[in-house]
């Protein structure tokens, strides 16, 4: 009942089906702003995922979090794939070897995503980017799992729909200037989405 | 959604595989990850010159490839750019020991990409093509988008590998053609995604988006579809004030289609630009004509304007045999 | 109707402005009557080849004129025939002595114009092209139409005329592709005539015409839209059964795109068609892959087989330089 | 009051603007069943008629037609140029010198017309093409112009009708097989109009 290796890798699993449910709004999403791939993108990749998942689950929760990074930077492309696939990297590398993960290696996890995609992507708050959603809830606490990602979760989605006011100045979208405002980020949204799955799955542990 | 296709995840696939039977001496195609490689690579001692994008724009860029442009292309699905791998499985390839250059569109997708790979990959120089007046250059932003320079800097700099300059002077062609060259661009509808099955946006039949780039995003504005002439001066006029281009300067003038637009049209387009070029003081010293650049079945245009001098001016006119540009051999 | 035009009473006129402008060193285009020829004619001793026919088929005719391939092309209003003067001002422009082959698409109009052309003109030989399956082919009616295997007859002919065959041997080139080739097409939409301003039919989100012309006309049928594999193999196999084509036969295959079809669909529908060959024992020994015979902005495709010998291959193979297809110069 | 050389000019002046006004008609009913230009290329070719006789106006009726031919085959292009200017260079070479028509005149001139056209299109009756019209309006009769230039229109009316229900043999229609059943042939329609005015124009002599 701890979150070890098997219960991170059927996290992914259940985001992945989260992301298939979700493919066709975020198209629609990317499509108002953007070119319309980010759920196709995602779909394709989390599809990679689920795949090399069901090869072999690697034994430690950090090992399932490089594969899950691993798998996207090099299936997806786009923003998305280099992105997602960076802020999987980091948090691998923020939980290290552990057997099994901690409120405070979650924690750490999600900071690290952060950091990543901040790094790869120089997105700063209110880009309208990804890192609206993320920044909040790498700052959530919570003295267990569920609880921290659950607040993790409402964080990022009170994150992704600070969004739809603003113009963009990172991705796609900052090239429509005020024509983005009304619109929520894709990739926001999907942040979102996924911690939400996350949380869910923490609460069936 | 009326296309030509089977499966929409395939296309891109399916499409490879139509690409490599038309040019059976021409490419070598792989797949897993997919790659476009010119059959005579690697050349050794020779440059590698390499670039990739999202599928959709066709011929751009594995029409380019070929002897005297591009060594490979690595065509990632449609409107997304190719990943890392992708790029590296090209670069292992076509390296033909003088170092790679790396050609890349701005968007943010394409650039982390292509850093990634090359991250993986020695001796290798990136420049990034970013021509697209209609869009605020700022260096808080992701920054100008690539569009229609790719296909001159592409010939640029792979006429110069081709002809023995090392990477630095690749590479420094490569931004020369960057930094003399603009464009903007105008869509009459909207290009259908395959794997979205409606078109990117709806726009009425008396409205024009201007300054679209080429992944069926919105543009800049919309705009009271006029004749030509305006049209064509609402794209020209941008273009020339951003280098400035001034009387005197001698250039080379790019009409592209964004792949829906007929030929007729085109070159309708084309004569009102060279007029007004020519009304500017501005000598048109060389010209391509032709959906180069594309978005699916977009109907546009897009206008790109490069400075030359005789240097650029040679290797522009040096042969290359590749799908879609040929000449000289 | 969004075009990028000005008057629609102009639309080729001012087309042709930017044809001119667009290729200066290679044509001379002269307005009324219209004639587009290569800069380099007349040659003496060598046999003019001129082609026309109605515009808003670009490339064809005008794409195609430049050494080894047309002397000249007459371009008619958008789907009208050239008139005889446009003809008569071509020959008198091109012929360099030996000879005006003329080559002509089996269209009444076109026929009747080039006829009374032929009549002002001495030593002619005209060669009509009428290769599209999807019309019976009957003594009582006006036979077949001219389509893809155009563009095949004018680099064949064009070819032999700049080897320096003389008039029987080039009319005698032509009609062998004529004799060899057979093509069909298809629409998933209709093109919009710029006098007209409506779509020249309506056709559901669902439906193809299968057997469309390239002047807007309906197709001998509608059919269900279903996959790339069933479309292709529709238009395929009335091909094969025509001439017919059989195992062991060595062919090019021509994957044409109507206009608005992009490069990755028509190289998705190239690549089946090379399988659906390979399958039947056909060996595909050159190809042709691009929007060359298109009707405006039509979206859909056409196929066309011809098949070669040595002395056809030789002659396709030969260099030429034309705005619209151009290798070995 | 008789029907000299100006008569006829301006006859072809008031055909020429009953072209222009079925311009559009001409123009459907050649989109259903060919290429759309047909009303167009009428109205493109009787517009520089117009403007070669408001150059100079010949001194006969056979040269006023011989004019109307010759700008047609030089200007019009497609099926109907050489095929309306061949009917118009026969109907001139019918009528020869004279100063004036008759109704003999007439008649063989829409004999002369209905020749050429065959002889240059090779389609017989009931093939759906301007015969049809034309054919059954050179059998018309009449004791003066106006009557028999009346009864012309009448029966290439009802000729250009009796198109409706035919498959296409000739032109441009032949290619749409079944499909071309219930369509007005646009040559046939065009012949009707071209006789009712020169009818109209006689009347008024
Ligand atoms: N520089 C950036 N930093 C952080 N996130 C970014 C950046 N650029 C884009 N994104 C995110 O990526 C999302 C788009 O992803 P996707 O559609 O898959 O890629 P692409 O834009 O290449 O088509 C955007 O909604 C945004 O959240
Ligand atoms: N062989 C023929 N004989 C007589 N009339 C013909 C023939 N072919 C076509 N036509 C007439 O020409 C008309 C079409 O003229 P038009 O549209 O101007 O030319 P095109 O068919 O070249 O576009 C048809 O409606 C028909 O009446
Ligand atoms: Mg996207
Ligand atoms: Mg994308
Ligand atoms: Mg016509
Ligand atoms: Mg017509």
């Amino acid at each position: 009942m701890g979150c070890d290796a098997r219960s991170v890798a059927a996290a992914v699993v259940a985001a992945a089906g989260v992301v298939g449910e979700h493919r066709d709004e975020l198209v629609r999403l990317d499509q108002a702003m953007g070119d319309a791939d980010h759920g196709e993108n995602l779909r394709r990749g989390f599809g990679f995922v689920v795949s090399a998942l069901d090869e072999s689950t690697p034994d430690t929760p950090g090992a399932v979090l490089k594969l899950v990074a691993s798998v996207l930077i090099s299936k997806v492309g786009g923003a998305a794939g280099p992105l997602f696939g960076t802020s999987f990297l980091r948090a691998a590398g923020a939980v290290g070897a552990a057997e099994e993960l901690t409120p405070e290696l979650v924690s750490a996890a999600l900071g690290a995503a952060l950091g990543g995609v901040v790094a790869r992507g120089k997105a700063e708050l209110g880009d309208k980017t990804m890192v609206d959603a993320l920044a909040p809830a790498a700052s959530a606490r919570g003295a267990d799992i569920p609880t921290l990602l659950t607040a993790a979760a409402i964080a990022a989605d009170a994150g992704a729909e600070s969004t739809i006011p603003l113009v963009a100045r990172k991705g796609r979208a900052s090239y429509l200037g005020e024509r983005a405002i009304g619109h929520l980020d894709p990739g926001a949204r999907s942040v979102a989405l996924l911690l939400r799955s996350f949380a869910n799955s923490a609460m069936g542990l | 959604m009326k296309k030509i296709i089977n499966n929409p995840a395939d296309v891109v696939t399916d499409a490879l595989r139509g690409l490599a039977a038309a040019h059976p001496a021409l490419l070598r195609v792989t797949r897993d990850p997919a790659v476009v490689a010119w059959a005579g690579s690697p050349v050794a001692g020779k440059v590698a010159v390499i670039s990739g994008g999202g599928s959709g724009h066709e011929p751009l860029h594995t029409g380019f490839v070929g002897p005297g442009m591009l060594d490979a292309a690595c065509p990632g699905a449609v409107f997304t750019s190719p990943t890392p791998d992708q790029v590296q499985a090209a670069a292992a390839q076509v390296d033909g020991g003088a170092g790679v250059l790396l050609l890349v569109k701005n968007y943010t997708g394409d650039v982390l990409n292509f850093e990634t790979a090359a991250e993986f990959l020695d001796n290798t120089r990136t420049v990034l093509i970013d021509d697209d007046v209609a869009v605020q250059d700022s260096s808080f932003t992701a920054g100008r988008r690539g569009v229609g320079a790719t296909v001159l800097v592409e010939k640029i700099a792979g006429a110069a590998a081709a002809a023995g300059a090392d990477l630095d002077t690749c590479a420094r062609l490569a931004e020369a053609v960057v930094a003399g060259a603009r464009s903007m661009g105008l869509a009459l509808t909207a290009p259908t995604v395959p794997h979205v099955g409606s078109p990117s946006f709806v726009l009425p039949e008396d409205e024009v988006e201007v300054g679209i780039g080429i992944h069926g995003e919105p543009g800049r504005r919309r705009e009271p579809l006029t004749d030509a002439s305006a049209l064509v001066a609402a794209l020209l006029e941008p273009i020339l004030d951003d280098l400035p281009f001034v009387a005197g300067d001698e250039v080379l003038l790019f009409t592209n289609s964004m792949g829906g637009t007929p030929l007729l049209e085109l070159y309708l387009a084309h004569g009102i630009a060279e007029e007004l070029l020519a009304a500017r003081g501005i000598t048109v010293i060389r010209r391509l004509v032709g959906p180069y650049v594309t978005s699916l079945d977009m109907q546009g245009i897009s206008l790109t304007l490069l400075r030359l001098d005789p240097a650029l001016t040679d290797l522009w006119d040096a042969p290359v045999h590749t799908a879609a540009l040929r000449w000289g051999m």
